[in-house]
């Protein structure tokens, strides 16, 4: 059956890599007889608003001290945040695990982005057309001129800083993995795969979405995604689900109790991310502007009505709102919202996280439990779902009043014109479709070469004494 | 010797301590346990996986008494540690066949 | 004996609500007898700094900068810190229920300040005489008109960060009442609770205090409140003790042990609040100024002298310093500084934590020993005893040089002369005035509808399960 | 054996400073006939920079929110970063003796840099030339002239802001030492060492370093140390070894098993060092500049291959990579940053990240066992030698291009030339020799008039109900 | 009447407490201990400090049962507890005196 | 067969364990419990409110041992246990009816 399922996910990837093949083209043509209204720009001039101007833009120091905040609130998201988030919902046996990989992330991605990750995603060398609208090139290996005085992006901040700033998404994304695989994933087997993960799957996608010359970044297919809801948690949480059926269920799983073994954790975990997430999504404006301050409060709003929301719905299903309910809305809202945050007012934010909150709820309650897959901390139901969420409802959402970009229109403002919709599903698409294929690659390649899961003996003993030897309380 | 085994409510456990001081024992040990018996448990949700507690939060309380201090022990933990609702608990007694003090190596009454 | 002491409290309410509208009066005499100094300045002129130059001010990307990060660290006092320093206090039992608390807040309360609390509380629509003077209009609904772009209050910031700004603080005042009803109070009865009481108590206060046009923020009566010692403090710390009275004590209260179940946290949790106040009180100047930076060292030698004054008091009568007396100290040394930390010199600071650190331990161990209440984690001994010391010594201490503002002056400066002292008083115990009637009234409300405390086998189960359905810890 | 052993160190730490006395006569002449190339600087343009330019500079609203961003993160790496990472690795009895040593710390120090430690280390009244040169003077005592609005040394931002920016290094500083006599030592005795510490031995090495006119700050006898990796690691590690010896081992040190009680702790610690090493380090450029970024980047990837090191020593030495060894690396590599941050280049920086990992690794496993001492939790192995490779390395890969100081130049780039070695070794050293000698001193005073050591019954009963009457986890 | 105390692995207290139900009974205790018999525990290390852990953590289950329902409850745990590895556990049988049940104070066979 | 329960202090288990090991027994059990005797607890103060904690941590220990053995048992555990001050602890003997191995379904001596 899991073959079956993988297969399935396979084809459907498959299936959106050749939509969104035909999508663009679809949309190329001016005579576009859909209800998609194209602007008609000629390729040439693609992101207008880049090449010349900004070279002339100085460094800022406002700038950069909120731009260096944000970097460390973006790193307390993985760690202490998500491994206490996280940590507190798998077994007592397991929790050193979790941390484990929180931190080996922390230390294995940074290399591997100032190595060659940054290059793969942020480089420009490969040429505004062609192959370059797909991938970095490697102009800037081991960081090569990439430096504090200069701003070759056009920004405000030195060049070194978006780097390290960038250097902190790529440290959360696999991080947020970890969620589907945990309790029963090799230590080994886990790091080979984030690394091959975020230079394959990771770096092409940024690149799309983030670097000037990517193909969603800008022109027809201009796909908003403002601080990485299809960068980060959409792809992460697909590959989530993968893993998660490709690892197949923790033993015991459906008969044995596995109920969180620390709450507290998981509250404290779930605070320090949407107090880290400030960095994320409002840092995302890369600077202390006007648009940083939208997506502060559209980051704030949404987690708060997420937080009602699931809380609420279990009020209304359960009879009593639960603490874990509260913490995941807060989560699901967060998710939802950032690919939203710098496009979107404070009504709307508020709105995506009422949604947000609610397909989550849905999808980690009665979906898990229909299709019957262990996505043991729910990576998928909150990170995968709320991201694509998120995605859509930024095409419906997204106000230029608010970016101060025009070309930033989402359906509403737009007169129900789905044309941003649209863009933003093929964006999501085309993510997902180079996403499921390249992390079941990946973990064929990996469970054949070092093998993906711990023995049984080592997962019933748990990963903290079989993989690390150490034990994470010591209460007596 | 006997060994008293009561497994009886948390907050109950500061008043029959000191009702059984009262009566003149010197010394107890206690231990986090959890049961059930009349009394079951709850449910648990987690993100929709439903877990049944059976398990109840306890705490055993042993004390070992001379047999002729048997009885009063019984009766004080049996009157402070009920409130009438499920869930009071049980008291197990049994024989013990010897008792050292360790400090002092004395054996048998004197060692309690 | 528990409505004679409530009525005790109503009737002290309405006398200070009486004497604050006398006061006014008095002291707009100009032939004041007294030793009260009375500027005389034309009503038309109140706050002289604010009308037209202001609008000059030009957005500040270092302000902003600031404030992004001070708003996100006022955000993580509510939690994890407060969550962690109350959730340690209670029982294991109850720790969820603190921590549900918290985040609930955090959802419910954004959602009412943006909806209409900020309106409440800085509209001006009111005029800035009459009725504008002591409540904010309806001009701010939903956040109508609050841009980013924006200065209409003539700072150097976005008016949606500061909307933002004052969101975390009406997340973390009622949130410092839970430290009175801990362990006992319905969920929804404290929800419905807290969502009123920032509604018709809070908002009114932080008008008075904080709007432009509030009665005393400028003119005859203004009282000295540089971050909220009375709007947050004071009056969350009434109404603790109100609701610690009305809501009666915890069952088995004086027999049974109830020992904090987790000193860890408290710690953890006082020492993220000690962090995360630097945001609320250097964050008050509402710039990256010389001022903040004055708050922020206030801040920090307050809390330290607090911290070693409270310990110190235990070494002395109790023989050993104690952890939980240094952490409460600290506490109390920071709300003591709260309302005074931009008015007042490095050196005054100190003393303001030494007499804190005193009278709180003062109040927490004789006074409520004495009086029998059943305020669980000291809301009242600290946050209300703490703040009332507070805004009094405001009025001692405050020095015009280091707010750069001639009008703030306290009495040392001002050659003995108490007119600020009084000022401070009438400003304190007319906000006191308000909070005792206004919770009372609430309280008596909910109990009718809803009922505020929770059932005897509730209380007994703890409210981590009987509320919530979940366990903290599952240590096996 | 134990006063063997004092005695060598002692004499050792004399050796020393008579070294470092003559070194600088050494590197005085112009005629040096070593590999030292001297830069012939006449002594009274020592600190070209400084002088009067810069007095000329305006206080930045940028720098400023950077710094206060900074401050308040150095404070959270000792609570509840330090607190945490040492508090999880003591035994369950001693967990708030940890706490408490970290919060009186806050407490004490505080008010000592206040009153009169501020003065000690940058009053510059003593004059540029001799006895100025190697500690402050009186000049500031009580903050007397220290404010907000003026510039004196030429910063950017206030010098209370960096008033209090260096109070939080001059708590953590003697925070560091606590792992080594942690789980034995005297409250009180821990108190008196601290505050006499700091003022006889921190005070004189920061002003030596960080002062205008320091003997090691500019001129012949130039040490870099950017952020304090012998200001606050090499002597609080130093020391730390002096204390562990001299107190003696833990009861049952060897026999009975003393494992960490709380990982989790650990790691939760490690991670909030790592994100306040922010602060520390990339807030030590005291503007919101380039080396600021360039510090930020190098602090991370240090942390980052510190923790692949050790991590992946363990992995081919004891075949399992534990958390607490990748714990361990990370704060290793962001010491042995520390005096380089602002100084080298990211590559260099992954290079100071793994030797720090390997060396600490090695003097944690291996030179500890062999010696044998009881330096509990290891602030020796850590801080001290981790500091001092920093010290050296930072002379071997200092790169004038990223500081973009021309004078800041190391081996590598200064063609081979072992000038700036050598200085960094007389730096280390003289900072060692004073510390050696100092806490020896201190020590034994102490030991005289109060004693170092809780009694055996204390010791077994634990710090935390003997010397505070509290535990730290009810958890029934 | 007879105490049973099963030591058992962890994961398998659902089962055998599911198994025990069924055959009718209607109490017991669980307690968390440790220990070791042919199963011994791991080495850990931390930064270089190498411990044996011969503990191992381990399940202690108490049941009480009248004499003629002790077979039957033996084989229950027995048959859902095993795995057939070293570590599956231990029972220990002995005989009680009295039980008393703390809400009504019902004695012996009754009680339990 | 014979079942020694020993009360003693957390810092003398390893010695305890190591020495018992060396007289041959190949199995035990702890669990942590809390238990007064003459040696009484101390206050902690939280706030002003004062606590007087009776309860201090122990270790308890459970042996169980063929007849022969018991002697050995109990003066091994007794001479390592011992530091001559109060709060040394117990050792309470009892007589198992039965012991079972899960993993093969061995009774009786075999089984231990
Ligand atoms: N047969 C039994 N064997 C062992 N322990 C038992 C047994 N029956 C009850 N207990 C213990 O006693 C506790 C209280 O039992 P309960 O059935 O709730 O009391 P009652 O039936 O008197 O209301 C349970 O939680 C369990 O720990
Ligand atoms: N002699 C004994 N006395 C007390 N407890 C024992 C004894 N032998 C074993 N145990 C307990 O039983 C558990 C399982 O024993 P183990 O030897 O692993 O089973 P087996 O020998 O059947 O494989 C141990 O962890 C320990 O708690
Ligand atoms: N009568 C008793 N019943 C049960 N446990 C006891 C009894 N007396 C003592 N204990 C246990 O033994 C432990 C040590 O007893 P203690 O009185 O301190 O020893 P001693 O009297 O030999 O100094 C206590 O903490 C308690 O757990």
């Amino acid at each position: 059956m899991k073959t079956q399922v993988c297969a399935r996910l396979i084809v459907a990837g498959l299936l959106l890599l050749v939509m969104s093949d035909l999508a663009p083209a679809q949309e190329n043509s001016p005579e576009g007889t859909n209800a998609v209204s194209v602007p008609i720009a000629a390729p040439a001039i693609e992101s207008p608003a880049v090449p010349s101007v900004p070279l002339a833009k100085q460094i800022d120091k406002g700038d950069t001290a909120w731009m260096l905040v944000s970097s460390a609130l973006v790193l307390m998201m993985t760690a202490p945040g998500l491994a206490l988030f996280y940590g507190g919902l798998v077994r007592k046996k397991n929790i050193l695990g979790v941390m484990m990989q929180c931190i080996a992330l922390m230390g294995v991605m940074s290399v591997v982005w100032a190595v060659w990750g940054y290059s793969l995603a942020f480089d420009k060398s490969l040429g505004e057309t062609g192959m370059g609208r797909f991938c970095g090139g490697f102009g800037l290996l081991m960081l090569k001129g990439v430096g504090a005085g200069n701003t070759v992006n056009g920004k405000t901040i030195p060049d070194l800083l978006h780097m390290v700033y960038q250097m902190m998404f790529f440290i959360i994304t696999p991080g947020l993995i970890c969620g589907a695989f945990a309790e029963r994933m090799k230590f080994s087997a886990m790091l080979l795969f984030c690394v091959l993960w975020g230079t394959f799957v990771y770096c092409p996608v940024a690149h799309w979405v983030w670097a000037a010359d990517g193909w969603l970044a800008s022109g027809d297919h201009l796909a908003l995604d403002f601080a990485g809801g299809t960068v980060v948690h959409l792809i992460s949480g697909a590959s989530a689900l993968l893993c998660a059926i490709m690892l197949g269920k923790r033993l015991g799983f459906g008969q044995e109790p596995m109920p969180p073994h620390n709450l507290t954790y998981t509250f404290i975990g779930a605070t320090m991310l949407w107090v880290g997430w400030f960095g994320f999504n409002a840092g995302s404006a890369l600077e202390a502007n006007g648009q940083a301050v939208y997506a502060f409060v559209a980051t704030h709003l949404a987690a708060a009505t997420g937080t009602l929301t699931w809380a609420g719905l279990e009020w209304l299903k359960r009879g009593k709102p639960s603490i874990l309910g509260a913490c995941s809305g807060a989560v699901a809202g967060l998710v939802c919202v950032t690919p939203a945050a710098g496009f979107v007012t404070p009504e709307s934010a508020m709105i995506l996280g009422v949604v947000a909150g609610a397909v989550c709820y849905f999808a980690c309650t009665t979906i898990k439990l229909k299709f019957g897959y262990d996505d043991s901390l729910d990576a998928f139901g909150v990170h995968g779902v709320g991201g694509f969420a998120g995605a859509i409802l930024t095409g419906v959402f997204a106000n230029s009043t608010v970016s101060g970009n025009d070309d930033y229109k989402g359906m509403l403002q737009d007169s129900g014109n789905l044309h941003q919709v649209i863009n933003q599903l093929v964006g999501a698409g085309a993510a997902l479709a180079l996403t499921l294929v390249g992390s079941f690659i990946l973990l064929k390649l990996i469970d054949a070469v070092v093998g993906l899961r711990v023995t049984q003996d080592e997962e019933i003993q748990g990963l903290d004494l079989s993989q690390h030897g150490e034990e994470g309380y010591i209460f007596y | 010797m006997k060994k008293i085994e009561a497994i009886i409510r948390h907050y109950k456990l500061e008043e029959v301590k000191n009702a059984l001081t009262e009566t003149g024992i010197q010394g107890m040990t206690v231990c986090e346990v959890r049961g059930f018996g009349r009394q079951r448990g709850h449910k648990e949700t987690y993100r929709g996986a439903e877990y049944t507690v059976d398990f109840l939060p306890k705490v055993k309380l042993e004390v070992v008494v001379d047999d002729g201090d048997l009885q009063k022990a019984i009766d004080t933990i049996t009157s402070h540690a009920r409130t009438g609702q499920i869930g009071d608990g049980k008291i197990f007694v049994s024989t013990l066949d010897e008792v050292i003090r360790i400090r002092t190596g004395e054996q048998g009454g004197g060692a309690v």
